[in-house]
């Protein structure tokens, strides 16, 4: 599985701040303080925290749905002017192109969750293969929002 | 990080009303479905979900909300959501949920 | 330096909590809301809660402002009736018998925050070698205080 | 994760009024140090010390008022702390430097 590199993001990358997470559900919302936590020191406002904070979960939630391992990681690298959240499994996996868009004419209960991160983050990159685990990267942009 | 539901049948409207306290996310959606399943086993009606003090959700939960939909569509019924926080909200909207739901408040 | 080792606890490790963190102040904050959210989560209550974050903090605070190391490491060992919090790095490390117990009559500025570990915390253990980094271990019981 | 400090100087009790909201910390403790060392260079007087809102300390920040205080009592000065939270109040008892500075209310 190609692993994203640095280098592409235009900001030069200042911190970074490494976690393992068991794979269960209760360890989510420590995560979306953690982030919180992270973007409100970074100067995001109100309403960009919570967005990263939502987008985050999903991706979090997406490895211990469906990783299925028995632990993630996450990578928050503080730029001067970006945050970016890579979040990674060495799961399951699944094959991207077979990943439907929601489609509001034929409701289902799964399926919202990349969609959303897409919506809430500037920049998204999803990798993954059947088998060999999946990685999310997204971005949010300091001061972007007006 | 937790979710307190506090639900009762009004009589003289014929709906259920349900407050929704708290996050609803991977590890309380379960809890939520448990109970949206049982209100609508019991009695299918039309159901009001008092988000005002809901602070947080993501897509597991919206995708407890939209399954329990379906079963109350067959009998004509509707979920109402009122009083959302403008965070709770984006989530329907962004989705598009908000036309789907009956978003309120 | 002795590693200490996870068998010493009584209670059988559930769960573990990696981190890495820049040596920077400014993510100390972090740490504090990471680890409020953990011991919320187990059932800590609001002292104690306040008890570890404080805790943590200094373990944090001493890595960064001695260790002098550009990052330091978290393990949280989220146990069924206990935390445990490793706080380590690789940087200047300290003679351990040359570390004076606070005194009253002879106030100091600095000198305060293993006394308040060791107050706060059940159990506390400080290892580190000059020149090769430090490592303090301390644990919280669930349902300890009254 | 952030201090704000408002200070002044009360001209009828000759005593410097210091509010303090936010967390003391490694962060912010040098922030606390240069405002309390520029106030007793301009006017060394006792210094009251509103606490009401400070939500945290830890050894850094009473590293720094231990530092103020032996300047000032070498003037025959001192601080008070006023209205501490119970978290707060609780680092000056175990440190024993509730003995030290004036901690009130
Ligand atoms: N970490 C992951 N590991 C394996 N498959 C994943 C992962 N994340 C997403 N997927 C795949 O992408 C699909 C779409 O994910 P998503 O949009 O979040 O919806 P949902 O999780 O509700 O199915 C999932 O059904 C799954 O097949
Ligand atoms: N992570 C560390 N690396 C090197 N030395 C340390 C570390 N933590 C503590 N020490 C040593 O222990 C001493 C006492 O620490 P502490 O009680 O926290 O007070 P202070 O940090 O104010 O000096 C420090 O002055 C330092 O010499």
């Amino acid at each position: 599985m190609p692993v994203i590199n640095n280098e592409e993001i235009g900001d030069k990358i200042i911190e970074s701040i490494d976690m393992t997470v068991p794979s269960k559900p209760e360890y989510v919302g420590v995560i979306r303080l953690t982030v919180s936590a992270i973007a409100n020191r970074m100067g995001f406002n109100i309403d960009e925290i919570e967005d990263i904070k939502v987008a985050v979960a999903e991706g979090c939630t997406n490895a211990i749905k469906h990783g299925l391992d028995d632990k993630f990681y996450i990578n928050f690298e503080i730029g001067s002017d970006s945050l970016s959240i890579v979040i990674k499994d060495n799961g399951k996996g699944c094959n991207v192109e077979e990943i439907d868009e929601p489609d509001l004419l034929n409701l289902k209960e799964g399926g919202l969750g990349l969609f959303i991160i897409k919506t809430l983050m500037d920049e998204v990159e999803f990798v993954s293969k059947k088998g060999k685990g999946c990685q999310i990267k997204m971005i949010k942009f300091l001061g972007d929002d007006i | 990080m937790s979710l307190v539901i506090n639900k009762n049948f009004n009589n003289d409207k014929n709906v259920w009303n349900i407050e929704l306290k708290g996050e609803i996310d991977i590890y309380t959606a379960n809890e939520l479905k448990k109970v949206l399943i049982e209100v609508v086993s019991i009695n299918p009606q039309d159901i009001i979900l008092n988000a005002s003090e809901l602070e947080y959700i993501d897509s597991t939960g919206l995708g407890v909300l939209i399954g329990v939909l379906k079963r109350l569509r067959q009998q004509g019924k509707d979920i109402h959501i009122i009083e959302a926080k403008k965070n709770v909200k984006k989530l329907f909207n962004i989705t598009g949920l908000d036309k789907i739901f009956k978003v309120e408040g």
